[in-house]
């Protein structure tokens, strides 16, 4: 009931999947394991920015980790597919693959910059062949000079003199260790970008700089892009499509203006309504009220049912599922986990169904 | 949506996700390498402890079984005076492990004062610190216990162990303190300091801790050292031969030239006795460090599952296992 | 600058006190040559010839203990190091040809110690977990029984029973040094076993060491992104996770290479190996002051040495030290 | 209720700032051979925290931010200047004395990745705190104030997160663990660098709501070092922007987030997203920040400053006043006759971007 | 007579066939000292060329002395005769004509007459006569040598003597030339020096038999163990080491060439006993423990047979001393009797409390032996002691200690209870007595002793100790050593435990003629001026 019109998107991502996450299921430890992820889906389609956000340890990481098999021990992958289908067509469940072709494959067709990416650099290597290195191991044919020229392109891109090339990760400031960890994921011009907040130590206008680089880049190479960010201006200023989720789970899923003008789930709209504007009148702040729920031993239901408004009998009883929005006009491509959009599902557990109110919003 | 209502049970109990303080301190007893040290150690300082009464024979008895090769009455075989082997291994053991432990504690202790202060302090006291623990590392042992040896009337086993302890610090004194340097300058150890520790709260707590798998290593390696200087003194002859440990049987061995006249158990058992000790310590080591890294902790604790589940945790390779359910649309 | 002039200082100090200690040992050993002498000739000099032989060593006159503690200095910088009592001849000619052996036989020993420890550490540490790391007990079963032990049983096997090599010595006795294939054939065949004891025996701690380090070194983020740009298996483990690793490991490397010189003093011992250890060894028991020192003084100086390549060595291969905060 | 900015002397009480640094200057050595080259990481920096009020420091990645909130910690001797706690030379020589200073000023590092150690729990990290500032409680008393402290940060329930170890918890956890450690010594002085910047904005608001209480009701100083402009404008009361190791800009928050004078803090803010205002965006702005050890003679800003003229290149400019308690480090705001002028620098890079097309 | 008697009649033992053509097989000499040191001066004590060895392949002594037999008048070598006058303080010496240096100058009185002269100039060479030469003059034929004291004892040390060249050595410093050329008479020269092996070849101008051995080789070996290895191998063939269990160990390796030889002299092993301090200021109990002691069995299982036990009551060892047993103790043996033994404790006031042997004053009898640690055989032969000891109730322990104490401050000092030390030898039993119980080498204790450590002391001994030495009548002299004899036997000073000859191991797989038990023509050892006897009469094997 938003009466906000649609405004179009300059760049209308095409509809064909490049990575589609299937149920996947995430735990960290081995005897009394916490269960990070629950069957999460996610698909992310080629030449799109997917903006991840949500509370801080939500599995934001974990997702991101867990999706390129990177995720340190002791985390497991529980179950579930990632299917990343090449230019040429061919789908590959990164889960399934063995160490080499999972080698091959990495960089080239994911790439990821990590979260912290101060640390991210060895210590005792040049920027250089640090960035060099990964292009040869996957053309073994370059030459190291030419490699090296690459690199030095590569840092110019992200804003950092070529110079540099010999400098080591210590003689940097850590918006630059980020700038080089993002020219070095952009190194094999690779088919998915994965980058967990990647500018937290960039001042705005580094930020900018290397977002419009992105932006640039994407449009330019055609790659696609998960964004994870806890800058939800950033975030909406360049993601095509936004994912909200909320203790290990994706609560809301659909296009960035969507999401932020008209979010369907209680807790997407508190998350993108609670940051201070910069501009215009100064407005008082709320937040979310009450606390995210423990990961390692969540209640049945659903898990924002203790923070939500609209919460009912059925949300501590059945878990949501993601589904088409029930508000009418809405992008049929959209998806929401909420029991409000669910009717059916309620139903069937044998509860009565809440019709959607007027507002979603909880303040 | 052609989605099953998934109900799920309530069956996970409500308890702390992190195992409580007391749970904790217990853990490493899950780990079976730590268990398997402990447990030889352990054996070696009961018959350490109860050596006396448990000993067959005397150690210095003859007998008429000259240069007997393990048999009933003599598991170990007899000597060239026919005593029996097995005592003097026995009876050996306290004073070896006494020697061992003594030293390696010493030396550890003086390593890690001497190491710690000097990183954390730098400046002009880490130049002296280090230069200290330079001159002792150029200080040659032998002539040294040969001289406090000489200077007391009887070279007993403590002597030795405050000889090998003095001489053997030095080491693990460097090793720190390169280390100590490093951590100095992390951000925990600033942070600590910000919050208002006390310095030695600081080296102690923050930074010693840290350490803790250098320490155990450089301890390990300072008791095995410790073993075998004082058996190579024994050896050598050196240290008194009247007091039973098992570099004396050696000496008696190589003296008697057990090796050629083909009396191998005279010089086996003790050899592999030390080896023993040398590798319940070694054991203990890997426990100790899988169980000071809580990064490894998991691992360490759970190896034994992980290999029955098939998993290998490894970096950059996380393990996939399909054991959740994959059943949602 | 104010930096060299500094590291400079302290290893002066370093080597005068080291240099002092060294000194002082052997005066305050008790026993004196001549009863050493004595001793090791149990029976065949009469206690009547005691009087020669303090006048042989010079023991008859009495100089302060300052006084010699001052020409001891003088002379050393001169780089005379007085006759060795029990040789009877200089104490530098015994050290000169003494040392290339020491430095050949221990330092390669070392250094394949150091690399195939080294990278069996690296192995085991980055698979950690697996059967790999049984390798470990095995190597610290070699490790922890005393070398000598070894020492004699591989004589007692490869020299007595097999026949495979010499049991001791540093070359065929029948050869005159020479550099003819014959000799060198003569000298590989010769430092085999003792190589080889040294090498079993000590690697244990270079694969502990490393495999500690790399466990470490694993799990930081660098690893994981090495691995995440899909790098071979090998430079993730060598070029990254070795390479950090390694830090520290090459230290003590450095270190040890100062005790090379020192020589297994029971390795020498043992296969009769004619360095410095075996001089050191037998300096002590005849109370051989003069030859005792001038070991010392080799072994002080190496292990200095060995500190400041260490030093250099950290510097280079550590680029964050060279920017100090 | 919008907070209204104050100004500084209010009460008579807070006259006197708490904590103030007066021409601070840190130069790091840069270890070389024959070097005697230096970092300037922090230059004739002046700041004054008062009782009950907010500064926030923004500016660019490597600008000295965190040193300057280092050297307020005194966790690092100053190169040259002076630090007054309560107007007195507050320089701590000797253990005691900083022990007796950390107590009134604490500080929250910046990266949470390394601030915390490894092998401690969360516990352990905050009982210390707590008995460092609070006294030796023990039993009850102890986890009824972990629990306090673990819950004003919004780690609740505090029983899941008391018995962590930092790489098991999120970025965002880790930051607040590292806020609730600074808040257990109850200082006067809060030195937060980037506290927030990893915690999604619903925390990220508790937490400087928290913060905001703290000013309010306890009148603790704080030091907001931060990228963040929008949430400097919420939260500050006075923002300072740096550049280069130098303060090129400082004022009233609201002041200078909606009218910034100097054209690095007017390139800043108009570099800040805005989803509301998309097209309030300098587009385009490149080149990057000069080098510490040889930095650019006069205005360090010049290389990048559209407006630059050659005063700018040969002559540091002073903090000048431009307006109501407000000061920018700009020749354009003199009156010398060679005076550069000073334009909108989003215009002009709007209209590059425009030109570029 | 120098030269060796032939292979016509092959010793038993050593049935080998024979030739007497120079064979090129090297005889490999081995050394248990390590390394030799590039010190080939002969007559610095402690130098390399002599306790290595090789010094006595190449230089050559005055006279050949058979210390396996030391009554044996000696051959001359060097010197063609050595008459004494009757005090024994003058010897004048009368060089072999005819022979030459192995640089082909000839040998003359001359060089003997340096050679003596060098060493009473440097005290630093003079071992064996201190401040004791007189006046050295020779005429050209002959060398004329006074000494201060009479020398009737030490005649044998005079003849031992190696002998340099003057004319290279006058131009150097004696005490600290190395002399790396080495030329000496003796029958070979210096090949080659590594401090491995000391290679030597036959010297073609030696002045008698010349040697069949084609070459000489000296190896070191780290230690007894080593050279226990190399013999028996076979890769040395000649050495001396003490050998445990050496029938299973070395000549059960190959008992047709694997021999070892132990010769005679006076040379033995004595527990020293504290003569001052309880419990062995009392006679008695000496006396009981004397009888005790099970010495066979010291014999057979400390000194595994290769010390010989010695039987007679009068402690000297046979052969040697045979001829000087006085007809009192003739056929009295040393034999173990506690019964007795207690007897004369009972006797002399000992009681016993349950097991716990009491002493007149009513204090349990216990004392400790002491010796070095690492003197394996000592320590095994005091340990069997202690339990003749314990037999009688006294409650013995057996304490080892670092050796440069025993050697500084225990044994010197006399500040032990029981100690096991070594006799000189000599050619008459003077040294084994004089060395145990002469008054003239007795000093308080707390004073360096250097003989006489139990601090025994009995004016008529020390008398009869010094006509002995220096009397020129036999029956006088006899008359002396009875007397000795029977306080040594009546007092117990100290217990002789075991004689200690000279031994030797040898291979005659390719060399035979080594002295044997049955031929026991010379020390058996490699490392005398013996050596160049035995070198020549070494033939190669057929
Ligand atoms: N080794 C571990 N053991 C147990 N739990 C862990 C471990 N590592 C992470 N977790 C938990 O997993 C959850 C998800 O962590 P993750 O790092 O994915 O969060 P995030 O969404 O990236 O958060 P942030 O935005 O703060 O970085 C957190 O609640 C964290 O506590
Ligand atoms: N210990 C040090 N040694 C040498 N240079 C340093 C040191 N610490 C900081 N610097 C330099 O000082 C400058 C200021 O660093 P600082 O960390 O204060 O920046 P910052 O403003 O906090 O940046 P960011 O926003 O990225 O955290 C940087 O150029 C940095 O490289
Ligand atoms: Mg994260
Ligand atoms: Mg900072």
């Amino acid at each position: 009931m938003s009466a906000l019109a649609d405004q179009p998107r300059a760049f209308a991502p095409a509809k064909d999947p490049v990575l589609e996450i299937t149920n996947l299921s995430v735990d960290y430890g081995y005897d009394e394991p916490t269960h990070v992820l629950r069957q999460v889906s996610l698909t992310l389609n080629r030449g799109e920015v997917l903006g991840l956000a949500g509370e801080s340890g939500c599995g934001k990481s974990t997702l991101a980790y867990a999706a390129t098999r990177l995720l340190p021990p002791p985390g497991l992958i529980t179950g579930g597919q990632v299917v990343f289908t090449d230019r040429d067509g061919t789908r590959r469940d990164v889960l399934a693959l063995d160490d080499a072709a999972l080698r091959r494959s990495r960089w080239q067709d994911m790439a990821i910059v990590f979260q912290g990416a101060m640390n991210s650099l060895n210590p005792v290597h040049r920027i250089g062949r640090q960035i060099a290195d990964a292009i040869t191991a996957h053309e073994p044919r370059t030459s190291k000079a030419d490699a090296l020229a690459r690199s030095a392109e590569l840092l110019d891109l992200v804003g950092i003199n070529p110079d540099r090339l010999r400098d080591f990760p210590h003689q940097l400031s850590g918006g630059m260790r980020q700038r080089v960890m993002i020219a070095m994921a952009l190194a094999l011009d690779p088919q998915v970008l994965i980058m967990d907040e990647p500018t937290t130590a960039l001042d705005v206008v580094m930020q900018r700089q290397i977002v419009e680089q992105i932006a640039d880049l994407r449009e330019r190479l055609g790659f696609s892009v998960v964004f994870i960010t806890h800058d939800v201006s950033l975030l909406i200023e360049i993601a095509d499509r936004i994912a909200i989720m909320y203790a290990g789970e994706i609560v809301e899923d659909a296009a960035a203006q969507d999401v932020y003008r008209r979010p369907r789930h209680p807790y997407a709209d508190g998350l993108l309504h609670s940051f201070p504007p910069l501009r215009g009148p100064r407005r008082e702040l709320g937040g979310i009220p009450g606390s995210p729920p423990d990961l390692a031993s969540l209640p049945t239901g659903c898990p924002f049912r203790d923070r939500c408004a609209f919460a009912f009998d059925a949300c501590a009883a059945v878990q949501p599922e993601l589904a088409p929005s029930l508000v009418p006009g809405d992008d049929p491509a959209r998806a929401v986990a909420c029991h409000l959009h669910t009717p059916e599902l309620v139903a069937a557990a044998g509860f009565a169904p809440r019709p959607l109110p007027d507002r979603l919003t909880l303040t | 949506m052609a989605a099953e209502i998934i109900v799920e049970p309530d069956t996970l109990p409500l308890q702390d996700a992190a195992p409580s303080g007391r749970k904790r301190r217990f853990l490493w007893m899950r780990n079976a390498k730590a268990l398997t040290g402990v447990a030889i150690l352990a054996f070696f300082v009961v018959i350490a402890v109860v050596g006396e009464w448990i000993a067959p024979y005397d150690p210095d008895a003859r007998s008429s079984d000259l240069l007997q090769p393990p048999s009933w009455e003599h598991w170990m075989g007899t000597t060239h005076m026919g005593q029996d082997v097995m005592s003097q291994v026995i009876l050996g053991t306290r004073s070896v492990l006494l020697i061992a432990f003594v030293a390696g504690f010493l030396a550890t202790f003086i390593g890690i004062v001497v190491g710690i202060t000097a990183g954390y302090v730098g400046g002009v006291g880490d130049e002296g610190l280090s230069a200290l623990s330079n001159v002792f590392l150029v200080i040659p042992q032998l002539p040294l216990i040969i001289i406090i040896a000489g200077l007391l009337p009887s070279a007993g086993g403590l002597t030795v162990a405050v000889v090998i302890a003095i001489t053997g610090w030095a080491w693990g004194a460097r090793v720190l303190r390169a280390q100590t340097l490093s951590l100095r300058k992390r951000d925990f150890v600033e942070a600590a300091r910000a919050n208002g520790e006390s310095t030695w709260r600081i080296i102690l707590s923050e930074i010693l801790p840290n350490l803790t798998a250098m320490i155990a290593a450089g301890f390990v390696g300072t008791v095995s050292f410790a073993v075998l200087s004082q058996i190579t003194l024994s050896f050598i002859g050196i240290t008194p031969t009247d007091t039973w440990n098992w570099g004396t049987v050696l000496y008696w061995a190589q003296a008697q030239l057990a090796l050629q006249r083909g009396a191998w158990w005279w010089y086996m058992f003790p050899g592999v006795c030390i080896a023993l000790v040398g590798i319940s310590l070694t054991l203990i080591n890997f426990g100790i460090d899988e169980f000071v890294n809580p990064r490894l902790r998991s691992t360490g604790l759970n190896a034994k599952t992980l290999r029955r589940r098939g998993i290998r945790p490894r970096i950059g390779f996380t393990p996939v296992v399909h054991e959740a359910k994959e059943d949602r649309a | 600058m104010r930096f060299f002039v500094r590291r400079t200082i302290f290893y002066a100090i370093t080597f005068w006190a080291a240099m002092t200690i060294n000194f002082f040992i052997p005066r305050l050993m008790p026993g004196d040559p001549v009863s050493a002498l004595i001793a090791a000739n149990q029976g065949k000099i009469s206690p009547d010839a005691i009087a020669a032989l303090k006048a042989l060593f010079g023991l008859d006159a009495h100089t302060s203990l300052w006084q010699q503690y001052v020409s001891y200095w003088s002379l050393l910088f001169q780089g005379d190091l007085g006759i060795s009592f029990s040789a009877r001849e200089p104490v530098v000619d015994i050290l000169a040809r003494s040392l290339p052996w020491t430095i050949g036989l221990v330092g390669i020993a070392t250094i394949l110690s150091f690399t195939i420890g080294t990278l069996a550490g690296i192995a085991i540490g980055w698979r950690r977990g697996t059967r790999a790391d049984i390798l470990l007990p095995i190597s610290t079963f070699f490790s922890t029984v005393p070398y000598f032990w070894l020492a004699l049983v591989v004589i007692a096997l490869f020299a007595v029973r097999l026949q495979w090599f010499p049991a001791s010595g540093s070359y065929d006795r029948s050869m005159v040094p020479t550099l003819s294939w014959e000799f060198v054939g003569s000298v590989l065949t010769y430092g085999t076993l003792p190589a080889l004891t040294i090498v079993v025996t000590s690697v244990s701690g270079w694969i502990l060491g490393m495999r500690n380090m790399m466990v470490t070194v694993s799990s930081d983020d660098y690893v994981t992104v090495a691995q995440a740009k899909g790098l071979p298996e090998r430079t993730v483990m060598f070029g990254y996770a070795a390479r950090n690793a390694i830090l520290p490991q090459l230290s003590s490397f450095a270190l040890s290479l100062g005790f090379i010189v020192g020589g297994t003093l029971v390795m020498e011992t043992v296969f009769s190996y004619q360095g410095i250890g075996y001089q050191l060894l037998k300096a002590t028991a005849a109370k051989d002051y003069p030859l005792m020192q001038g070991c010392f003084l080799v072994i002080t100086l190496a292990v200095l040495l060995a500190n400041v390549i260490a030093d250099f060595a950290y510097g280079v291969l550590d680029p964050r030290t060279r920017q100090e905060g | 209720m919008p907070p209204t900015p104050r100004g500084p002397h209010d009460d008579p009480d807070d006259r006197v700032p708490v904590l103030q640094a007066v021409d601070l200057r840190k130069h790091f050595p840069v270890r070389g051979l024959r070097s005697t080259a230096v970092v300037h990481a922090v230059d004739d920096v002046t700041i004054e925290l008062y009782r009950g009020h907010v500064v926030a420091l923004v500016g660019e990645s490597g600008s000295g931010k965190s040193t300057i909130a280092r050297l307020l910690a005194q966790l690092m001797p100053a190169t040259s200047g002076r630090i007054l706690l309560h107007g007195e030379d507050a320089t701590a020589r000797g253990r005691r004395a900083f022990r007796a200073y950390v107590r009134r000023v604490q500080m929250i590092f910046q990266d949470p990745f390394g601030s915390l150690n490894p092998i401690h729990t969360v516990r352990y990290t905050l009982t210390r705190s707590i008995r460092i500032h609070q006294g030796r409680l023990r039993g009850a008393e102890l986890e009824a104030a972990l629990e306090e402290l673990l819950t004003r940060v919004q780690l609740t329930p505090p029983a899941r997160y008391v018995d962590k170890f930092p790489h098991e918890l999120s970025g965002g956890q880790r930051q607040r663990v590292a806020i609730a450690r600074a808040l257990a010594a109850d200082p006067e002085v809060l030195l937060a660098d980037e506290p927030i910047s990893m915690l999604d904005v619903s925390i990220r608001l508790g937490i400087l709501n928290l913060l905001r209480d703290l000013r309010d009701r306890l009148h603790i100083a704080i030091l907001y070092i931060t990228h963040d402009i929008a949430s400097a404008r919420y939260f500050a009361d006075r923002t300072m922007v740096m550049y280069a190791g130098r303060v090129v800009e400082q004022g009233d928050s609201e002041a200078v987030t909606q009218d910034p004078k100097h054209p690095y803090t007017q390139l800043l803010i108009s570099s800040a997203p805005d989803p509301d205002d998309l097209d309030a965006r300098a587009r385009g702005a490149r080149g990057e920040a000069p080098s510490l050890v040889r930095p650019p003679a006069g205005c360090r800003f010049n290389p990048r400053c559209p407006f630059a003229t050659d005063v700018c290149r040969t002559e540091v400019p002073p903090l000048l006043p431009v307006g109501e308690g407000r000061e920018a480090a700009c020749w354009g705001y003199s009156d010398r006759p060679d005076r550069p002028r000073v334009g909108s620098v989003l215009e002009t890079y709007g209209a590059r971007k425009e030109a570029d097309r | 007579s120098g030269g060796g008697s032939g292979t016509e009649d092959p010793k038993p033992g050593q049935t080998q066939a024979t030739s007497n053509e120079r064979s090129d097989k090297v005889l490999t000499v081995g050394m248990p000292n390590g390394e030799a040191s590039a010190n080939q001066n002969p007559i610095a004590p402690g130098s390399g060329s002599t306790s290595f060895g090789y010094a006595y392949a190449i230089y050559e002594s005055l006279m050949q002395v058979n210390e396996v037999k030391p009554t044996d008048p000696p051959a001359p070598w060097l010197a063609e005769k050595i008459e004494w006058n009757a005090d024994y303080t003058q010897a004048v010496i009368t060089p072999r004509a005819g022979v030459t240096w192995s640089d082909g100058e000839p040998f003359t009185a001359e060089d003997i007459a340096y050679s003596i002269q060098i060493r009473k100039d440097n005290p630093e060479l003079n071992v064996d006569f201190p401040d004791q030469y007189g006046e050295i003059t020779t005429d050209g034929s002959t060398v004329t040598v006074g000494f201060t004291t009479g020398q009737l004892v030490n005649e044998v040390k005079l003849y031992k003597l190696l002998i340099v060249p003057k004319h290279i050595w006058e131009n150097e410093d004696p005490v600290t030339y190395t002399a790396d050329t080495m030329i000496g008479t003796g029958p070979f020269t210096l090949k080659s020096f590594t401090p491995q092996a000391v290679t030597l070849v036959p010297n073609d101008g030696y002045w008698g038999d010349k040697p069949l051995v084609g070459e000489l080789r000296y190896d070191a070996f780290k230690d007894n163990a080593g050279l226990t290895t190399a013999l028996t191998s076979g890769d040395a063939q000649w050495g001396w080491t003490f050998i445990p269990d050496f029938e299973n160990t070395f000549i059960a390796q190959d008992p047709e060439h694997f021999h070892q030889v132990a010769g005679g002299g006076f040379g033995v092993d004595v527990l020293y006993l504290n003569n001052e301090e309880k419990p062995f200021d009392d006679v008695a109990f000496r006396k009981a423990l004397n009888m005790v002691v099970d010495r066979a069995d010291i014999s057979a299982t400390a000194g595994y047979g290769v010390w010989p036990q010695i039987t007679s009551v009068t402690g000297l060892p046979e052969p040697s001393g045979d001829a000087f047993i006085s007809d009192e103790f003739a056929g009295q043996e040393l034999s173990v009797d506690v019964d007795g033994a207690k007897q004369v404790l009972t006797e002399a006031g000992y009681t016993w409390d349950g097991d716990a042997l009491v002493d007149p004053d009513g204090e349990k009898v216990s004392f400790t032996l002491t010796n070095p640690q690492g003197w394996t055989d000592y320590l095994d032969a005091l340990s069997i002691i202690a339990e003749g000891a314990k037999s009688l109730g006294a409650d013995a322990t057996v304490e080892p200690v670092v050796q440069d104490t025993w050697f500084n401050q225990i044994i010197n000092l006399g500040d032990f209870q029981a100690s096991l030390h070594w006799t000189d030898g000599g050619s008459t039993p003077w040294n084994l007595y004089s060395n145990i119980m002469d008054g003239a080498s007795y000093v308080k204790r707390g004073e360096p002793a250097n003989w006489n450590f139990g601090r025994y002391k009995n004016d008529e001994v020390t008398q009869a100790l010094a006509t002995f030495k220096s009397s020129a009548d036999e029956g006088e002299r006899m008359a002396a050593l009875a007397t000795v004899q029977k306080r040594f036997v009546e007092d117990v000073p100290g217990l002789i435990i075991w004689s200690r000859p000279a031994v030797a191991q040898y291979s005659t797989v390719n060399y035979t003629g080594f002295p044997t038990a049955e031929d026991p023509y010379a020390n058996p050892q490699p490392t005398g001026p013996q050596a160049a006897l035995i070198l020549t009469r070494l033939k190669p094997t057929a």
